[in-house]
């Protein structure tokens, strides 16, 4: 038995109807298998699906499902329930957060219970890695009316108990097509305050603390014998984001002036207590097509002065900076404002909700200045919506991700991928800060936990006590 | 008698009626929109029209106000934009963890204020009365939260007599949920029982300088006895206030102290449900609390006339 | 008890004293951020030591006593400002259509859980110290408009009040020239304990995040900041901890003392 | 051996001594008066008796009840003894009792106390003493469900429930209307001829003591300076109080013929809380069909036992509320005039409270408490002919011109009354509405206020509206009363004949109450 801390408890149990991170950190891979499925590494393997064929041109995909895949409830997987699954994803009432993903798909087909084939409207360099995503897991329409509240899926753990605001509980599913599960019951604690998730893990209350929400306190732990620190890495790319179409910031001198005037050390030191990587682009630095970039945007706030003056702002000029909740928000945020302030760049910060700086920054465009970390995997297409928050409008790399979606070739997909990372650093359109490290506490004797997170998940199947 | 409480009934109902009115009107003007807060960053127009749909968002403010005024008539407080789950149900569940936590607060309050401020009062001018004085200025002035913190560390973390929060529920026995909620009623407790204690001192000095006093103790009562038979009874009156006032503020107050002990109570959904914009949850979970104040000051009213003969007969 | 009072006034002087310090000098800069040199304990350079931004926490209860002063203060002037002259008001109407409108309107306020509406009231309009002045404040109207009310009706059965009536005088300058006077020392005390109420509120909406905003520094949030490091750099915690701890103590003490010293003749009276 | 013998007894307040050497003995079966003026430390004879004085009090000199002597004994043995061989009757019936519980049961507790015996039998036995002390209403009544009257007998009930030997009773009738006072003091009487015990009958009201105690002791400043029967009164100051006691100031004016404040059938209804939520308000009717007239330099009294109406009448007529029927002239034009009171006629009426306290704004100094009546004038003097006005009005009440710049605490309770009709002076009215105004006053002080009154009638020409429940100080210094009874006014006519020939039958029984003193004096 394990119980684990999560710092934020999902609003309902349904991953292919809310962003909510919280609810994949439950579900997935525990509770809900898609056709592919993220491995510890990033990579994407098969899920319930055992293999696929693709056609020449790209645009057919023949998935073959494992046979014996039941469902918590008893009744058996077969294609019809994918091909519902993609349906209910694409309808036009569909309410799942990442329509996206599923609106290169032409159609489903069904072929035999165990086959289902999937054209595209396009060939797509990462169907299969859509597919994977918490959003994409294949649901069965006996059990979707309850969803929210009694998810039912394939995965090795049943849901079993809710108590709303204070714990999940799973336990093992016997009948599960794969390798069984070495816990018998897991309880998923949500625990959103630092310090009382502080006193949780030290008092032992919990045993594993994916995401712990404060770093300060590790050197702690890493000197306590009884609990193990895993630092890993995650697809959180921490950007002070800059509003491209605002006013003096829509000059790139200006906005390279204030990449220069950060000094992400003191950032990541001072925020993040040492936790994190810094980034020069928008990319996974884990990413074998990762190009380091940091030293074009380096800590020089002579030059930073220097291009101000140039931009015409000698005496400097004052932007709003909207901090969402998180601690590398509100850190950042302070230590940003301060090293702005020393190259004569005045912030007026506020610090937003959730849902402020949703309808704030997000949708209405009302900011100057954010921070935020990006954790959609692989999300460099971002920076060819125009009407993305940012509003970064570059004609030349919205060319450059059209060829890539329609690119399958690996070696020339890598070569765009660096020229999509070289152009927006040469833009200055953010300021990139670091790569979110995600810390796991947990305890001396458990194994099996992942290090990073590819994707918001708690995977807890391979987990095991050390005797 | 029946009259009387027919009046107030129809006086509470008005209260409440205003009330809701309020609060409705203070949560329309809340910016931010719980269907985007629900599906974040990449969600596409047209989906969160069906949420918005779904979430019965759309219509005008009054028949929205309509709607919920009379579901709440029926016992029904809607669906909860986030969870997804009946207002009630979630109320109801929350209710089991905020309700025993003050209960058990404002217990630990009175088991401590009533000797204390009966110690103090009658040994006037010692220094043990310094010393008890002392005490509840210290404890009204610490803040609570840091209190808490510090209790956590001590008793959690280092002595691991109790957890270092969360809430262990009913289901694993009375024991195992008092224990759980030792410490965030320690914590409640600690300013209130200070309060308590300087209003009944101060309440029982009152008395005690009555003439009453003077004739008990011409009868040949001792000190102790004018104190404990006529002074005390006399005293309750404003620590009935008090208490009133304090059990309201436990329900909801405990906000902070359910953040630091991790506990689903009352204080945390709203707290919860205020930043996602749950707005249905925050609108009953205040009229709820409404409706307990104003429950409960009836009740000290009933009580203020079980105490007080002089009250009975008015009105 | 003059002692209450002095060892009370000397302590909220002392922070008060501190904070009007900061206008004009602080030990070390606090807008400079000094990452390399965070979370020191207590030293020669740093009498209290630095915290996780490696400011000077001296400077910063300083400057951060500012802001949970101002704020303490301008809710008590909100809740004098309208609840003195509302309870007088209500106090001349004694039973009429006024007095019953302002008090049930003061039970409904009370009737709303305050830190709940603080919260709200902070969702709505955004955190911000000025924001947790108007909730505070609002939440000190009824307080004294009750107190106000009831010392009034008090003192409108005194034959003084009937002798300003026989020699012609009108409610207005009844209310000012003979009520209010007599509710100074009431108000006074009051005034400190609603102070040090708003403090200790100021704290609170500070911990959950709703109080100052950075870079504005205030006791309750240097608090709030410090209580992951509580453990290993408990200098952090306990600087501002002892400030607001001590200011309440000094302000509940001054108001204790100068109860004792005013007039005892008139009544805290509740109603 | 006496049942009571004080000693040389001598009690420190807070290093201020406030007894000196009170010596005095009470013997079983006897009543001893102890007469003084306020604050001569009656009180705290009484108090130290009972060994109950206030804390940080320090107590000297020989207390012997029953050959015991109360200082030595410790506060257990005291406890035995207070209640069942002491028993004492407080000044204040109005807040000696338990407002929380039944009369029966503080009646009870005495008992309960001392002897081992059941609640049912000590109720019982509480019920018995309270029909000894006449009270026809049931023990389980609250203190509030009775009047000052039978409020006092359930004190007196507690004190003798157990039949003490000594009883003290401490100005137990002051509170008192003038009939009730009557009835109290006639049960002490009885009860002492039937039981045998001793009585400390403590009053400041020679009156009252006279008739009934068998030994006379007089305080002045927390001494004694005499003792002996009634008639035996030889010292200065008895002779001085005595004197005051029944005072009849000099005047030489009787008024005019021409009618200067004319009440005609004034009605003065009070709202009572409306019955229900939709029911009608109720009406209480204070002042029911009240018609009389004074003439110009007349002194009208106004009598009438407490909530009978008096000072709802007053302000009817000061204009200070309307009235609900009739009308209420001075010198021919209406005091209110619909909306307001009528300023021009406000100005000539003035008004002296009986609170000398309660009165004046602590916070003002006299010289703006006295020209506070400016405001009704158009043109109020200023500056030094301002200065001037309230100078001679300080003078006038025989005060110094000088006290202006003090505050109100600076003054003992008769010089408070002189402050009061200085400001009721300052604008020359011609009516000065006095409501008890010497009610609350020493009998010494009393006397040269009635005398100061008389004299600034003459010099002024003032008439003046007495208004009080005191019937012998309304006898000596009205020319006509009227007597009131329940909002109606019951009799009417010279002060003299009603007096002497009351037509009434309630004025009678009101008559019959009024202490006298024995003539030899
Ligand atoms: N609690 C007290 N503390 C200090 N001084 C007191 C206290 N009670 C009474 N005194 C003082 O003791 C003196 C005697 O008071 P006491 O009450 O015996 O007077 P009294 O003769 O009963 O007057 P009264 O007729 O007004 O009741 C007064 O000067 C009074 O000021
Ligand atoms: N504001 C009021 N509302 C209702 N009833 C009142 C009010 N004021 C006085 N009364 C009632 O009117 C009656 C007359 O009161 P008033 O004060 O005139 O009596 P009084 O003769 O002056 O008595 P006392 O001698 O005790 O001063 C009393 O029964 C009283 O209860
Ligand atoms: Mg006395
Ligand atoms: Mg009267």
């Amino acid at each position: 038995d394990i119980v684990v801390g999560l710092q934020l408890e999902p609003p309902h149990l349904d991953p292919t109807s809310a962003a909510a991170g919280a609810i994949d950190q439950v579900v997935y891979a525990n509770v809900f298998e898609g056709l592919t499925r993220f491995d510890p590494d990033g990579s994407v393997g098969p899920g319930l699906a055992e293999s696929w064929d693709i056609s020449e041109d790209g645009l057919v995909y023949s998935f073959h499902l494992r046979s014996g895949v039941r469902f918590h409830d008893g009744t058996e997987l077969d294609a019809k329930d994918v091909r519902f699954t993609l349906d209910r994803a694409r309808d036009d009432t569909s309410q799942n957060a990442q329509k996206a993903l599923f609106a290169g798909i032409e159609t489903v087909k069904v072929i035999d219970p165990l086959t289902v084939q999937v054209t595209l409207k396009a060939p797509d360099g990462s169907f299969l890695f859509n597919m994977a995503w918490g959003d994409a897991v294949i649901v069965a329409p006996e059990s979707i009316g309850e969803i929210k509240h009694k998810p039912v899926g394939t995965g090795a753990f049943m849901f079993d108990d809710w108590v709303q605001g204070d714990r999940i509980e799973l336990v093992k599913y016997a009948g599960y097509w794969g390798e069984p599960a070495r816990l018998d019951h897991v309880t998923f604690k949500f625990i959103s305050d630092p310090t009382a998730a502080f006193a949780a893990v030290m008092a032992e209350d919990v045993d594993a603390f994916p995401g712990f929400p404060a770093p300060e306190n590790l050197p702690q732990f890493e000197a306590d014998p009884r609990f193990q620190v895993l630092v890993g890495s995650t697809e959180g790319e921490t950007i002070l984001s800059i509003n491209n179409k605002l006013a003096p910031l829509d000059d790139v001198r200006v906005r390279r002036a204030i990449t220069h005037a950060i000094d992400r050390k003191s950032v990541i030191d001072g925020a993040m207590f040492g936790l994190g990587t810094p980034i020069g682009t928008h990319f996974a630095p884990h990413h074998p097509d990762y190009v380091d970039l940091t030293s074009q945007s380096a800590y020089a706030p002579e030059l930073a002065r220097q291009l101000l003056t140039e931009a015409g702002y000698a005496d400097g000029f004052t932007i709003t900076l909207k901090l969402p909740p998180p601690s590398y928000a509100r850190r950042g945020g302070e230590i940003i404002a301060a090293q702005l302030r020393s190259v004569g760049i005045e912030t007026e910060v506020t610090n937003l909700e959730w849902a402020q700086w949703l309808e704030q920054v997000f949708r209405g465009h009302d900011f100057g200045l954010t921070i935020i970390s990006h954790t959609e995997p692989f999300d460099i297409d971002i920076y060819a919506r125009p009407e993305y928050y940012f509003q970064y409008d570059s004609a030349a790399f919205q060319a450059l991700m059209a060829a890539l979606k329609a690119e399958a070739d690996p070696e020339k997909r890598s070569d765009l991928l660096v020229q999509a990372q070289k152009m927006i650093a040469d833009d200055y359109v953010n300021a990139y800060l670091f790569q979110l490290a995600i810390p796991t506490v947990a305890n001396a004797r458990l194994r099996g936990l992942w290090r990073d997170a590819p994707t918001q998940a708690t995977d807890l199947t391979a987990v095991y006590w050390d005797k | 008698m029946l009259r009387y409480v027919l009046q107030r009934l129809v006086s509470l109902c008005l209260s409440l009626l205003v009330a809701s009115a309020v609060i409705f009107l203070a949560l329309e003007i809340v910016p931010g929109d719980p269907a985007a807060y629900m599906l974040g960053l990449n969600a596409q127009e047209d989906t969160l029209a069906a949420l918005r749909d779904e979430l019965g968002l759309n219509g005008t403010a009054l028949q929205r106000y309509g709607s919920w005024l009379s579901g709440m008539l029926h016992g029904d407080f809607g669906i909860s934009y986030t969870y997804r789950t009946p207002v009630a149900e979630m109320i109801g569940d929350r209710l089991w963890v905020s309700l025993p936590l003050a209960l058990f607060a404002l217990g630990l309050s009175c088991l401590i204020a009533f000797p204390a401020a009966l110690w103090a009062a009658s040994r006037r001018g010692t220094l043990g009365e310094l010393g008890v004085m002392g005490m509840t200025q210290l404890g009204i002035a610490i803040p609570n939260f840091w209190f808490a913190m510090l209790m956590v560390l001590i008793f959690a973390v280092n002595l691991r007599w109790f957890p270092a929060g969360g809430f262990a529920g009913w289901e694993e026995g009375l024991f195992a949920g008092l224990k759980s909620l030792t410490l965030p009623a320690v914590a409640l407790a600690l300013p209130q029982a200070s309060i308590l204690t300087r209003v009944m001192r101060s309440a029982l000095l009152d008395t005690l300088g009555e003439d009453f006093i003077r004739t008990a103790r011409a009868k040949g009562l001792t000190r102790g006895q004018a104190l404990r038979r006529h002074a005390l009874r006399n005293a309750m009156i404003p620590v009935l206030t008090i208490i009133g006032l304090q059990f309201s503020f436990l329900l909801a107050g405990a906000i902070i102290i359910e953040n630091v002990f991790f506990l689903p109570g009352l204080g945390r959904l709203v707290f919860q449900a205020i930043s996602a914009r749950d707005l249905i949850v925050v609108e009953s979970v205040v009229m709820l609390l409404v409706f307990a104040v104003i429950l409960v000051n009836f009740t000290v009213d009933l009580a203020y006339a079980w105490v007080d003969p002089r009250l009975r007969g008015r009105r | 008890m003059r002692r209450n009072l002095i060892l009370g006034t000397g302590l909220s002087a002392m922070f008060a004293g501190a904070a009007l310090l900061s206008f004009f000098w602080v030990p070390f800069d606090i807008g400079a951020l000094d990452i390399a040199n965070k979370i020191k304990p207590p030293s020669g350079a740093h009498w209290l030591g630095t915290d996780h931004f490696g400011r000077d926490i001296l400077s910063m209860i300083m400057v951060g006593g500012r802001t949970s002063i101002a704020v303490a203060l301008v809710a008590v002037g909100i809740g004098m400002g309208l609840g003195v002259p509302l309870g007088l008001a209500a106090a001349v109407q004694r039973g009429g259509w006024l007095d019953e409108g302002i008090m049930r309107a003061n039970d409904l306020i009370f009737a709303f859980p305050s830190l709940l509406i603080a919260i709200m009231i902070t969702a709505v309009f955004g955190a911000s110290a000025v924001n947790a002045i108007i909730a505070i404040g609002i939440f000190n109207i009824p307080v004294f408009a009750r107190l106000t009310r009831g010392a009034a009706l008090g003192l409108w059965t005194r034959d003084f009040v009937l002798a300003a009536r026989v020699a012609g005088k009108g409610a207005v300058r009844i209310s000012c020239e003979h009520i209010l006077p007599n509710l100074v020392n009431l108000l006074i005390v009051q005034g400190t304990i609603q102070f040090s109420l708003g403090i200790l509120a100021e704290a609170g909406l500070s911990y959950v995040g709703l109080g100052a905003q950075p870079p504005v520094p205030s006791w309750g949030r240097m608090l709030a900041d410090s209580q992951t490091m509580i453990s290993f750099a408990p200098h952090m915690a306990l600087s501002p901890g002892l400030a607001i701890l001590l200011t309440v103590l000094g302000l509940n003490l001054m108001g204790d003392g100068l109860r004792d010293l005013l007039d005892p003749r008139l009544q805290r009276g509740q109603r | 051996m006496s049942l009571l013998q004080v000693e040389n007894l001598r009690v420190e307040l807070g290093g201020a001594p406030v007894l000196q050497d009170v010596s005095l003995r009470v013997a079983s079966g006897q009543i001893v008066g102890v007469i003084g003026e306020s604050g001569s430390g009656k009180s705290m004879t009484a108090l130290a008796v009972m060994q109950l004085l206030p804390p940080g009090a320090r107590c000297t000199g020989q207390v012997a009840l029953k050959g015991q002597d109360m200082l030595a004994l410790t506060e257990r043995q005291l406890c035995r003894m207070r209640g069942r061989d002491v028993g004492i009757v407080f000044q204040e019936p109005m807040t000696a009792l338990n407002p929380l519980q039944t009369i029966g049961q503080q009646v009870a507790e005495t008992i309960l106390i001392h002897e081992i015996v059941s609640r049912a039998e000590a109720m019982a036995r509480a019920a018995r003493t309270l029909e000894r002390v006449e009270l026809q209403v049931p023990p389980t009544r609250y203190p509030h469900e009775l009047s000052g009257g039978q409020r006092q007998r359930v004190c007196i009930a507690m004190a003798i429930a157990l039949r003490p030997e000594l009883l003290i009773a401490d100005e137990p009738t002051t509170a008192l209307d003038v009939t009730t006072q009557k009835g109290v003091l006639d049960l002490l009487k009885q009860l002492v001829a039937e039981d045998g015990m001793g009585l400390l009958l403590i009053s400041h009201d020679l009156g009252v003591v006279a008739d009934m105690a068998d030994q006379i002791v007089i305080m002045q400043r927390g001494q004694v300076v005499e003792t002996g029967r009634f008639c035996d009164l030889r010292h200065s100051y008895s002779k001085a109080l005595l004197a005051a006691s029944d005072h009849v100031p000099d005047r030489t004016g009787a008024g005019s013929e021409a009618p200067l404040l004319q009440l005609r059938d004034v009605v003065r209804d009070y709202p009572t809380p409306r019955k229900g939520w939709l029911g009608k308000p109720g009406r209480f009717r204070a002042v029911d069909r009240v018609s009389f007239e004074i003439r110009r330099g007349e002194n009208l009294g106004l009598v009438g036992e407490s909530g009978c109406g008096k000072s709802t009448l007053t302000r009817a007529i000061l204009g200070l509320e309307a009235v609900q029927e009739g009308t209420i002239l001075l010198g021919g034009q209406p005091v209110y005039d619909g909306q307001r009171a009528n300023r021009s006629i406000r100005r000539r009426m003035q008004m002296v409270f009986q609170d000398p306290y309660s009165s004046f704004n602590p916070r003002h100094r006299v010289g703006r408490l006295v020209s506070e009546p400016f405001h009704l004038l158009e043109t109020a003097p200023q500056g030094v002919e301002k200065e001037r006005v309230i100078a001679e009005a300080l003078e006038s009440v025989g005060l110094q011109a000088a006290d202006r710049h003090k505050f109100i605490h600076e003054f003992s309770g008769g010089q408070r009354q002189r402050i009061a009709l200085a400001r009721a002076l300052i604008i020359r009215p011609d009516l000065i509405v006095l409501d008890e105004a010497v009610s609350a006053l020493d009998v010494q002080v009393r006397a040269q206020m009635l005398d100061l009154l008389a004299d600034l009638g003459d010099r002024f020409g003032l008439t003046y509206l007495f208004i009080s429940h005191d019937l012998s100080v309304v006898r000596n210094v009205t020319d006509r009363v009227v007597v009131m009874r329940a909002g109606r006014i019951v009799e009417e006519g010279k002060t003299g004949e009603v007096f002497e020939n009351p037509k009434n039958i309630y004025t009678k029984q009101l008559l019959a109450t009024i202490p006298r003193l024995p003539e030899n004096a």
